[in-house]
């Protein structure tokens, strides 16, 4: 762990996102980095493809912003809200301007896994009689060589640029989650370039400690960005709750054009980064999402000499 | 008074009568594939009444949940901390869910045909939608790989239609071609079994199509089929649902959702 | 987590284990259940299918008593040490009678997979260029549905019983591992039966206080069996180390089968399940691979309520 | 005096010529799969000397091992404890060698012939051979998916054959054939690229042939062509390898295998 990846989001979007890339920023409904995907929206990034099992409120936002071409998905909507009002905009009638690449979860779970393991296709018994291998001519049957089986595929997704937030990592990139792990791993490993975005910044000896709990080697990761909160208002276990306020208040915001403009204005154009979002957040308002405490224990490892 | 006013003249809500309707299901039941919402209290309750040893999964890839509080979604940190066991979403899908070891996935749905069929992705046509829905999520895997598939979903002319704009889930794979194609596909699970919605409970028969097996407290027959667009199979004995008991509303009201949010 | 699931040695090999199943003891390195097939053998179980990715000792000393009428593996020797001869005697020169059925690691794993994911084959970059589809023939080419790239395939394995020792688990069969972790879980989720054998039954509240490092969840487990030490020769990461001096003693043991027989005799028939194999080989023995200490550290759940 | 005897009377041994010779050869690489034996050695006399930034992976799991004592096997708890990642060895066949982030796998042989094939399976015919010898383990994968390959063994008539009896893991895939087999078969890797005996040094042209560099100090070409079965191909300018530094040989001695398991 020779030299340290750590770089302010700005360096690290700027550095790592083009436009035209395959962006994913992962995470199930747990640790979606926000924090990124602001800043995307303020450098301005045009027609990215953003990938992404469950498009939630920062896909919303950024098709907002106007950053997206196209996107690859399996569930789209404001998870225990309702759907997601920017990107209905651009979907519904006529004048539906977003490309859609559409698979189902296991499908798209199966997409990076294949990115990440360098296979030309991912088979899973899903998709059977249901009009998903229509509107998406990518998903093709193939027959088992035993038997004569049938079941689908998929093919690999092997995003331009994977973003991760995580609990911790050290210098070198080398990152522990716990709580859901969704398909972060998957991603990062089929990524071409991986940030990881992390609410503490630890010593290797902490990752060390406890390398079963790696889920993300530094080997993979390009830029370390330390970004406390920077999931808000999606959350990360043990640090902070769900700020479920803004889930419900951006229903109302992204059903109208110009609401999502003064927002975009106001919480991501009008602050300096994430340090400027979270002071407009305000102290009372982070700490109110702090949960108490719940310890996993500790297991030893031994020290073999 | 039309149907719901007649249920609303009952000292239980319609929602109510849906989670109660859908528990009493799950009896004999014992790995659940748990979606948030009204399935969550559904199974909840269930493991408080008829199905004490059910086990939780949910798709967000935790096993053996116990939340301290009503999960706000599918991921909430809460059925994280003290769950027995949290996994990645490649082993949940693939090793819990298509490897067989789940007995009952929910679903819910925007429309629905007599054979069980579902859409939850688009109203209208798919590359101009006058209404774009989410799309399949899990469903579509859960409804081929979980053994079977539980619906709940309220009844309309607009969900329980003659034809669906889009098949995202697979319907009851019942009768002579739904055994080839069983067979040749390898699936694992016996499709929607049963659908559970504001004004009755339907199984499927052998050809695989919905019948109406009960109605609940308050609800004719005319008042189902005005609210579904082709005429219902029925049962030789349709019967009335029993209305939750005391015990049933207590554990709804007082112990699973007592800030109302899913069931008023 | 209703009943308990906790059961002798003795009572969950009769139980899970039969004539001519197909049974894999799985562990790469770490947590080899020596003590499980100890008890096969003591059982006098017969036309076995041993199968695993690296038949260690244990395999060399069931194959050498007689229990088995085939292996399913990748990896055939005593790790760091030799051969083993118990397996060469039976698969060596025109009187070869142990079936053999060949694979590479990654093969091996992916039979796994797809026994626990019930695909009918797992797709994988291997094998090309080689002998080994032609020594095996369930090693089959399969072109992927995008651009006709040919890949290789290998079937679904789904051992009757899968045996896995792990460091601790509760009564209901939920199991953490810590350390190497092999193709366990793979192999657990592939079979009919599971039996877990520990070196320490923990609380339910231990599990829960740490969900991520579950590997087994109890669902799948039919019985939980507590055997300190149930791994020696090999070794339980923070437990104890391998006991090195057994596996070069065993290239001698195992060159003659007569020593072999009087070895079975001795450790095997002759003790009184483990807690006789244990008592035989001696506190100091065992005292003697206790590592130091060096432990994981804490994380924070976080209590949400 | 044969070759053997020759190098004996140098002040270092045949393997650790070897040693030094094949870390040498690790210079510029990032990141190593390590077997353990010879290769182990190598490898981390390499991070020591000319390729500091290696990153060390073991098939068993383990990425970042940082071993407190020299392990006794490829899944030694002294490689767990204190590493960066311990991880399944689905992931690790899968995501990391297939998925093309190992720059150099190591491999051992009982038999090689001059295009890099290796035999590590049977001697004799398969189904009776006169020796069962271990078989792939991940030797195939990593021959197929390793950017390259460097191969360690010492050298002999036996080991050095005109016909592998088996082939367990793939050669050198240059040439026409192999630009096409590679393509078809979407090859990341380039197979083996050196061979690392007691006697010297092979790269492989472009042809795919195992072609001569170097000769250790105190052996001749006649020793190297009396210990293999074919006539090799030979450098222009066959030059003799540089022998062990002082400082190589006390890393090797002091620091990597002070108790000389592996290297007297």
């Amino acid at each position: 762990m020779s030299e340290s990846k750590v770089a302010s989001m700005a360096e690290a979007i700027a550095a790592s996102v083009h436009d035209g890339d395959t962006v994913a920023i992962e995470g199930f409904t747990h640790l979606i980095s926000f924090a990124a995907g602001h800043e995307i929206i303020r450098q301005r990034k045009r027609d990215l493809t953003l990938a992404r099992l469950t498009p939630d409120l920062i896909y919303d936002q950024m098709v907002g912003a106007g950053v997206a071409r196209k996107l690859v998905f399996s569930w789209l909507g404001n998870p225990g809200v309702g759907g997601l009002h920017a990107v209905r905009r651009v979907t519904e009638g006529a004048s539906a301007s977003l490309e859609l690449e559409e698979y189902s979860h296991f499908g798209m779970v199966g997409r990076y896994t294949a990115g990440a393991m360098n296979l030309p296709f991912f088979p899973l018994r899903s998709y059977f009689e249901t009009d998903l291998p229509i509107a998406n001519p990518l998903i093709r049957p193939i027959r088992s060589p035993y038997g004569d089986e049938l079941v689908y595929a998929v093919p690999p997704l092997k995003p331009d640029v994977v973003i991760i937030h995580a609990q911790r990592a050290d210098e070198g990139g080398n990152t522990q989650i716990w709580g859901l792990l969704g398909c972060q791993k998957e991603a990062a490993f089929a990524a071409k370039r991986v940030i990881v975005v992390v609410e503490e910044l630890v010593g290797e000896e902490v990752i060390r400690a406890d390398p079963n709990r790696t889920v993300i080697p530094g080997l993979i990761v390009e830029a370390v960005v330390v970004e406390p909160f920077g999931a808000h208002p999606s959350y990360a276990q043990g640090h902070y709750d769900r700020d479920n306020r803004f889930y419900l208040e951006w229903d109302a915001i992204s059903r109208d054009a110009r609401a999502l403009e003064r927002w975009l204005e106001e919480w991501v154009y009008g602050v300096t980064g994430r340090a400027g979002y979270r002071a407009k957040l305000g102290e009372e308002r982070l700490a109110s999402l702090r949960p108490g405490s719940a310890p996993s224990g500790s297991v030893d490892y031994g020290d073999y000499r | 008074m039309n149907a719901l006013e007649r249920v609303a003249a009952t000292d239980f809500s319609a929602s109510e009568m849906m989670i109660v309707a859908a528990a009493r299901e799950l009896a004999g039941r014992r790995v659940c594939f748990v979606g948030v919402g009204l399935p969550n209290i559904a199974v909840n309750l269930a493991k408080l009444t008829v199905a004490t040893d059910l086990e939780l999964v949910y798709e967000a890839g935790v096993f053996g949940a116990r939340p301290a509080r009503l999960p706000l979604s599918i991921g909430d940190p809460t059925i994280v901390t003290r769950a027995t066991a949290v996994t990645s979403m490649f082993e949940l899908f693939g090793f819990y869910l298509q490897g067989g070891l789940i007995d009952v996935g929910f679903l819910g749905a925007a429309q629905i045909d007599r054979f069980g069929n579902i859409n939850s992705t688009v109203i209208g046509d798919y590359a101009h939608p006058t209404t774009r829905l989410p799309g399949s999520g899990g469903a579509c895997e859960i409804a081929i790989n979980a053994r079977e598939v539980f619906v709940i979903m309220r009844q309309s002319r607009r969900s329980f239609v003659e034809h669906i704009d889009f098949r995202t889930s697979p319907g009851n794979p019942a009768g002579a071609n739904g055994a080839r194609i069983r067979q040749e596909q390898g699936w694992l699970g016996a499709g929607p079994s049963v659908v559970i919605t504001d004004l009755g409970v339907y199984h499927f028969g052998g050809e695989g199509v919905m019948r109406l097996d009960s109605l609940h407290p308050g609800v004719t027959l005319e008042d189902v089929q005005g609210e579904m667009a082709w005429q219902p199979a029925v049962a030789e004995r349709l019967v009335e649902t029993a209305p939750p008991t005391a015990e049933e509303l207590r554990l709804v009201r007082d112990v699973l959702d007592p800030d109302g949010i899913y069931t008023r």
